[in-house]
């Protein structure tokens, strides 16, 4: 390590924010991943808002036809169609709205819980967070997927409880993360600081700890996302997941894996979409990561 | 520095070691040929649960523990009823009827020997009188002969009432003691088994009952102590069997089979601590005799159909298990089950495979495999991969896979239609479905046709009611109702559904909007239910469906009638008694009557297909009530699958023995009990000398 | 004065950074004699420990770059030497001491392995490997060396572990030895000690010592010659005598001024006035 | 040391009891009910079903049912609602299966993250690493059940290649090598796909630790002191940065096992993961309390291993 930091030449350095901006900005492979993740998220609205106008596109995707059942890919559906006769382009593209909902919003849920259960833990210290990283402990040792399984046949598999089931089991490390930067913040000068000053604890924590902390929360949130799209996957597949007709591309794969020696476009096809959507967020997550950090990696 | 360069040369090894070992094995797994020994290999999906018979319920368990074991009796390839242990067997029954005094007995006695034409017609053997009762011996168990014998007795015999009770703790004796302080031997039986117990007297009613409710409360307490009425005959009833077994069956280790493992099986099945599921086929036996080694009679408290079936359970070897407590049977027997039967239980490897390998002392003669392999896989998926590696030799192909399975020269096909069928159940209880006419509409809304069609492409017919085409009583005149969107339309018109603003039917502000339901992982249920709803949104009815897991499925909405609609299918055995299904008593929850379809007419006739034994009458009285239930459509019948089972051709061929000490050598065939039925029979065509040289 | 046996030649140094350049050392040049002891001079940001590790070029490339200038050692170029004659030339002929001596072992390995991989690398020829490492850490005054060895870096006190370190620099007996602020990290009293055992050692192998430092108080006594550094540039050099008595530059005066004196109350650098520096 | 193993035990056990009073809970709020015959066997009478609800205490309150499982579980008498035989024997039975397979996933992880993340620290920003890099990611984002069955088609379908179980059933071998070599390949099929997600995110922390640690001061002093790249990589920096290998092993378990349940069931492999699958299905209370019990136990000792191994690797760890 370079103790003796010559100084910079020219104007002062620029702030955080604009710096991990400018990172960003030179990352091909991130804005490559984020372009990619705001094509996805743009074309799930498009057809969200098409289907709800009632202009499906290009078919209706819950249209049975049971002439064209499993049809290999062709010219009239370009990813063929399943064992309704079903097309799979449009329930694929009628499915990512559904996919890519579930990611968001049980990454908030997810968020919500771990930044809450982190904060209360890593700003009051001693027993509390002895305490509460103990159940977080006990949580991580449970294999998730059991978990997972009994929640969901407990509530009963909607979108609404799928979503807050992936939430509910995936918060444990944002509520570490969090902790640990509120351990170190919390003793930081300008936190002492405030404490000098009288301010109060809830106070302290959204003024002065949380904003601190947003950066690594912000890189967890992103990449949290595809790994609850494929937990949704994974639900669907054992057919734990969101309710037919509904497309989602897991349960167009669940609904597939029957067909799968006799057509295998039904699964081959949304598969990639999974793919797709998590490879892209994990690498404008992953960017991200490195435009945020305090030391970039290359120097 | 070679402590770094270890360091180095580890980093690197080792994966790619992993993956060179992993790229050779690969290639050995893929080169290996398929070197198959003198075995059977049977894909199943699940594990057996136990290979105790009298335990298990699910067809794997069945399936292992139908080669190991035998029953007294057992269906031939054309599905009648033959002998399996039993060599030969016997029915017959004892109907008593009281009078009021000795000298009415004899006069009835007298006036049926004078009514009488024809002995045999009625199947009475003999009639004899004793004291105030005249006793009647049929040769064929049942109610009708004995009524019909009754109307020329001339004199009014006095009905019996029998009423069942339910103790707080065991009956034993006390029934027994009631009887004997009864002043004017009104009690003519009593049965007691457990907490159970059943009473039969004469006369009145209220009096009998009331003594017998202080005797039994003065023992028990009032709490937990029901007595009520039961349906069975006015007069005593009492059927019986007598088994007479083979000789020389030795049990796998050795041990003669003989009429106490019979007796023991029997017990054992009564036992509470074993938890049969099987309880109820025996509920009505009064006794089970064993005069000698080689006689088993069973007597009956009244007539009960199912019976001669029930006798096809295999039979247990009392000398390993009578002294062992049922408790304990998991833990050893369960595993490691000693049966009879062609092939020994070998090993059961958990999750993998259980094998069995062949008896030569099968009292049979010696079966030509060496083995059965039953592997357990988890799901059609992995069996159907297994199949195409040749890692199992039958496969029952899914409806779409057959037609390409079907031109490809290598494989031999089975398809046969299943006793089963596949319908739609309407929750009666919900006023939308009470309507007969909605039903009917229902009913020529879908196109079971284009369901039969594309959903099993053409491998089934469509459903006519509670029976299935193959079974011996079923009623071929019923009529299904056509696919008919306009007369479906129509029918909702005239029972005041009408279409509103949205398309919907509307009637009383309410619209015709209803939740179909059914379990995950069913893709021919997931398709029904999504072309019933397309099908039904033409005529104007919004249906969504939702899908649960089995287990939340049952248990939270099919159990508890908290319902709209369900699909779901029965798959049905040999067997006419469809009580537990369709009789009004078994509307409550967790009861298998759960769209609650009650009625009288179809109550009845459950009631005496039960009680009675003639051929005839059964297929008359079932037809009536297939009609029955059908006019009602409280399902939407819909279709009977067929099964397609698909063999390398190559594996098997069959030689079994013919008529007159001869061989019958052939290719497997299906027969009405299945492919399997000769499975004892089976050899590999590689290891034909073998088979040609056992007899 | 023989022939030096390091020359530095208008050694230009930037650090390309992802959103600026930093121009480090601007055309730096000075030789070393063959047993002389020269001191660098300077704050923090001056450029002394660049010019000091790039005189192996252990800068890492990026984000260093030397632009231009040479380094010549006993006459070889050594910014075109092959990976190999560097590795001889680091260690072997000249070593370093570092700043943080609890940073600058490997905290995962003993005492005895480090030096021992360093003896191990440069000298061959000896057979006690052990041997030789007790003796080195005997003398830069180890107590019980032979127990000591087994220890691991964080079992030792600072003093110690600077102790190790110029051990570790000696044993290979290098022509050059680079203390690169030694005893910044130390106490007092320690800083008195280590400089100390330099100085004795210095007399005792007769090599030469580059010292880089900000602190003209342990310069004088110890360094023959003063090279004094500002923002990348050699804006002074001499015998240290004389920088001490006659500073040239404003920026010598304010360091020198920084010294602790008896009496003194004011010992923060004086802030120096830009315009009074003299264009190089 | 001691003392820390025993207090690190102690909390275990206090965790383990809240883990099973979870999991007990959840899986009998669950709807459904153990019928170990189907409930929709007509010939089951609500006698026989009554008798079944005593025998395993599922007529009794649920603290009373919970009470009786703890106390089985510890006795040794738990058994299983599905057959009867009792649940430790079961787990028993496919623990050297599950061990195998997941032993076999945590070496492929580690072995192949080590070197994919020290061969992108290696070459830090460069092409390889750029590749490296995205392939751990494409890894990271496949989903498994989807691998596992495009992988299963293409043997099954293209090279006819038994895949199924541990070992192929019903060939004769001609030698003990290739009846290994038949079972290295039934375990390392399901294990390398167990293992993909494994690998890459090894791989990212092991790099993104070389990294860290290629810039702490002791290995400039390495390279002071003469030590080519080779001995400042492989030998000071390496040591240095496989914490995360470690850790990896504490997180990677409860994954694996988890993540084995879909793997466990489309390559037919008895382990856990399928008993634990069917027995959620079954709601075989029992079972599922006693796995739940087992699993958190094995991971427990997963992260105490962990923990005792930081301290052989890193002197400066004193475990207190």
């Amino acid at each position: 390590m370079i103790t003796t930091t010559p100084e910079p030449i020219n104007a002062a350095a620029a702030s955080p924010s604009r710096r991990a901006l400018r990172r960003f900005r030179a990352n091909k492979i991130g804005l490559f991943a984020l372009g990619m993740v705001c094509v996805l998220g743009l074309l799930a609205l498009t057809f969200f808002i098409l289907d709800r106008l009632g202009i499906p596109w290009p078919m209706d995707p819950n249209a049975t036809n049971l002439e064209r059942k499993l049809m290999p890919p062709n010219s009239v559906n370009w990813l063929g169609t399943d064992n309704l006769g079903r097309d799979v382009f449009s329930r694929l593209l009628n499915g990512a709205y559904i996919s890519l909902t579930v990611g968001f919003v049980a990454v908030f849920v997810s968020l919500f819980i771990g930044v809450t259960v982190g904060s209360i833990a890593g700003y009051f210290g001693k027993w509390v967070d002895n305490l509460i990283m103990r159940a977080v402990d006990a949580i991580m040792c449970f294999p998730t997927f059991f978990l997972i399984l009994t929640a969901v046949a407990l509530v009963g598999p909607s979108i609404l409880n799928i979503i807050v089931v992936i939430g509910l089991v995936s918060w444990t490390g944002t509520a570490r993360l969090v902790r640990a930067e509120f351990l170190t913040l919390r003793e930081s000068a300008y936190v002492q600081a405030a404490r000098a000053l009288g301010q109060r604890g809830p106070k302290i924590i959204f003024r002065h700890i949380l904003p601190n902390a947003a950066a690594p929360i912000l890189v967890t949130a992103v990449l949290g996302v595809p790994e609850a799209i494929l937990a949704e996957a994974g639900l669907s597949f054992l057919g734990f997941g969101v309710q037919p007709p509904q497309a989602t591309w897991g349960n167009i794969i669940a609904d597939g894996k029957t067909y799968i020696l006799d057509a295998w476009w039904l699964i081959l096809f949304p598969g990639l979409a999974i793919l797709l959507a998590a490879l892209s967020f994990y690498l404008t997550g992953d960017a991200l990561r490195q435009a945020v950090e305090t030391r970039s990696e290359r120097q | 520095m070679p402590g770094m360069s270890r360091v180095r040369v580890l980093i690197v090894g080792i994966p790619l070691l992993l993956a060179a070992v992993t790229a050779v094995a690969l290639w050995t797994v893929a080169r290996v040929s398929v070197d198959k020994k003198n075995e059977m290999y049977i894909g199943s999906i699940g594990e057996p649960t136990t290979l105790n018979p009298i335990q298990a319920a699910d067809s794997v368990s069945g399936s292992v523990t139908g080669v190991v074991f035998n029953g007294l009796l057992k269906y031939n390839a054309g599905l009648e009823i033959v002998g399996d242990l039993a060599s030969e067997w016997d029915l017959g029954q004892r109907s008593t009827f009281f009078f009021g005094t000795d000298e009415e007995a004899i006069m009835a006695a007298a006036n049926l020997e004078a009514g009488l034409v024809d002995r045999t017609a009625l199947n009475l053997q003999r009639y004899s009188v004793e004291g105030n009762r005249l006793m009647l011996e049929l040769s064929l168990p049942g109610v009708s002969d004995s009524r019909k014998l009754a109307e020329k007795f001339g004199v009014p015999a006095i009905p019996v009432r029998t009423v069942s009770i339910t103790a707080p703790k065991p009956l034993g004796e006390a029934l027994a003691e009631f009887a004997a302080t009864d002043p004017a031997g009104r009690v003519v039986r009593v049965w007691t088994n457990g907490n159970l117990g059943e009473l039969v007297y004469l006369g009145n009613e209220e009096e009998t009952l009331g003594r017998l409710r202080v005797w039994l409360a003065e023992r028990f307490g009032e709490e937990g102590l029901v007595i009520e009425p039961v349906l069975a005959p006015e007069f005593l009833a009492e059927p019986e069997v007598t088994f007479r077994l083979h000789e020389g069956v030795r049990w796998h280790d050795g041990a003669p089979f003989t009429s106490r493992d019979v007796k023991f099986t029997y017990d054992a099945i009564m036992d509470d601590r074993v938890a049969s599921p099987r309880k109820p086929d025996y509920e009505l036996v009064l006794s089970v005799e064993t005069p000698d080694e080689q006689t088993v009679r069973v007597v009956y408290r009244r007539p009960f159909s199912p019976a001669l079936e029930s006798w096809m359970m295999s039979i247990l070897p009392a000398h390993l298990l009578a002294d062992v407590p049922p408790d304990q049977w998991p833990l050893a027997f369960n595993r490691a089950p000693v049966g009879t039967g062609p092939f020994k239980f070998a090993e059961w490897k958990t999750n993998q495979f259980v094998r069995v390998a062949r008896n030569d002392d099968y009292f049979k003669g010696r079966p030509h495999l060496d083995s059965i392999v039953f592997r357990s896989l988890p799901d059609p998926l992995t069996l159907r991969l297994a199949f195409e590696t040749r890692q199992v030799d039958f496969w029952s192909a899914d409806p779409w896979a057959v037609g390409s399975f079907r031109k490809d020269e290598r494989f031999t096909l089975f398809t046969s239609p299943s006793n089963s069928y596949n319908y739609v159940g309407w929750n009666l209880r919900r006023p939308m479905f009470q309507d007969l006419r909605v039903r009917q509409a229902l009913a020529h809304a879908v196109n079971i046709d284009q369901m039969i069609r594309y959903v099993l492409y053409g491998y089934g017919t469509q459903s006519t009611g509670i029976f299935t085409p193959e079974m011996w009583f079923f009623n071929p005149d019923v009529q299904p109702l056509a696919y008919d969107p306009e007369k479906a339309k129509q029918l909702l018109d005239a029972a005041g559904w009408v279409p509103g603003p949205d398309g919907v039917r509307v009637k009383d502000g309410k619209r015709f909007a209803f939740t179909l339901i059914t379990n995950n992982g069913n893709v021919i249920r997931s398709d029904i239910a999504t072309l019933v709803q397309e099908n039904l949104r033409a005529v104007g009815i919004d249906v969504t469906v939702e899908m649960y897991e089995w287990a939340v499925f049952l248990k939270r909405f099919v159990n508890q009638g908290e319902f709209d609609a369900v699909v779901l299918g029965w798959a049905l055995g040999q067997g006419f008694d469809q009580f537990q299904i369709w009789h009004s008593t078994q509307t409550e929850p967790e009861r298998l009557n759960m769209v609650g379809y009650q009625s009288e007419p179809a109550d009845r006739l459950l009631e005496s297909i039960r009680e009675e034994f003639d051929r005839a009458e059964i297929i008359r009285q079932c037809g009536e009530l297939q009609q029955l239930i059908y006019n009602d459509q409280p399902y939407l019948f819909l279709f009977v699958p067929e099964g397609t089972s698909v063999m390398w051709k190559d594996a098997f061929r069959v030689k079994r023995p013919g008529p007159d000490a001869t061989w019958i050598d052939e290719p497997v065939t299906m027969t009405k009990a299945g492919w399997s039925h000769y499975l004892e029979w089976f050899y590999r065509p590689e290891y034909a000398q073998e088979a040609v040289n056992n007899p | 004065m023989s022939q030096p046996i390091l020359q530095v030649r208008d050694l230009c140094i930037d650090f390309v950074l992802e959103d600026r350049t930093i121009e480090a050392v601007k055309g730096a040049s000075f030789d070393l004699a063959s047993g002389e002891t020269l001191a660098i001079v300077g704050e923090s940001g001056s450029g002394k420990s660049v010019t000091a590790l790039a005189l192996t070029r252990l800068l890492p490339v990026p984000p260093a770059k030397i632009k231009r200038g040479e380094i010549l050692f006993q006459g070889a170029n050594v910014m075109q030497m092959d990976a190999a004659r560097l590795r001889k030339l680091r260690g072997g002929k000249i070593a370093y001491i570092f700043q943080e001596p609890s940073t600058s072992l490997n905290p995962v390995y003993t005492v005895r392995t480090q030096i021992g991989e360093a003896i191990r690398l440069h000298r061959p020829d000896v057979t006690d490997v052990d041997a030789e490492i007790v003796r080195w850490l005997d003398a830069v005054g180890i107590v019980d060396p032979a127990a000591r060895m087994h220890d691991y870096p964080h079992q030792l006190s600072g003093g110690m572990q600077q102790r190790v370190m110029i051990a570790m620099a000696l044993a290979c007996q290098p022509d050059v030895l680079v203390a690169d602020e030694p005893t910044t990290a130390l106490d007092v009293t320690i800083q008195a000690q280590i400089m100390e055992l330099l100085g004795s050692l210095k007399e005792r192998f007769g090599m030469s010592v580059i010292l880089i430092t900000h602190n003209f108080g342990i310069v004088s006594g110890f360094a023959a010659r003063v090279l004094v550094m500002y923002r990348g540039r050699i804006v002074e050099q001499g015998p240290t005598e004389e920088i001490l008595r006659h500073p040239q530059h404003p920026y010598t005066r304010a360091l020198i001024d920084c010294i602790p004196r008896l009496g003194s109350k004011d010992k923060r650098l004086k802030t120096i006035d830009h315009a009074a520096i003299p264009a190089a | 040391m001691t003392a820390f193993i025993i207090r690190r035990l102690l909390i275990s056990v206090v965790l383990l009891f809240f883990i099973s009073l979870i999991s007990f809970f959840i899986i009998t709020l669950t709807p459904g009910s153990p019928y170990p015959w189907g409930e929709l066997n007509p010939k089951v009478s609500e006698d026989v079903k009554r008798i079944f609800r005593e025998k395993f205490h599922l007529d009794r309150p649920l603290h009373e049912q919970y009470g009786f499982i703890m106390r089985d579980l510890f006795t040794g008498e738990l058994r299983s609602i599905k057959d009867e035989r009792p649940v430790l024997q079961k787990i028993a039975e496919r623990l050297p299966a599950t061990l195998v397979l997941n032993l076999g996933a945590l070496a492929l992880s580690l072995s192949f993250g080590l070197m994919l993340g020290i061969y992108g620290a290696r070459y830090a920003g460069r092409p390889p690493d750029v590749i490296t890099s995205i392939l751990a990611f494409v890894f990271i984002a496949l989903p498994g059940f989807w691998v596992s069955y495009l992988l299963a088609i293409g043997l099954v379908s293209y090279a006819a290649v038994p895949i199924l179980g541990t070992h192929t059933i019903g060939v004769t071998f001609g030698n003990g090598l290739e009846v290994f070599l038949d079972r290295w390949w039934h375990v390392m099929l399901p294990a390398s796909i167990l293992a993909i997600g494994g690998i890459a995110v090894q791989s990212r922390f092991i790099r993104a630790s070389m990294i860290e640690t290629l810039r702490e001061d002791y290995i400039r002093t390495a390279r002071a002191k003469g030590l080519d790249e080779n001995a400042v990589f492989y030998r000071h920096a390496l040591r240095n940065s496989i914490r995360p290998l470690i850790t990896g092993i504490g997180m990677l378990l409860p994954a694996l096992i988890g993540g084995a349940v879909i793997i466990e069931n489309i390559f037919a492999y008895p382990g856990m993961g399928r008993l634990g699958y069917e027995a959620v299905l079954e709601r075989d209370y029992p079972t599922l309390v006693a796995l739940n019990f087992v699993t958190a136990a094995l991971v427990l000792v997963g992260n105490l291993l962990a923990d005792v191994l930081y301290a052989v690797v890193d002197p400066r760890v004193r475990l207190e």
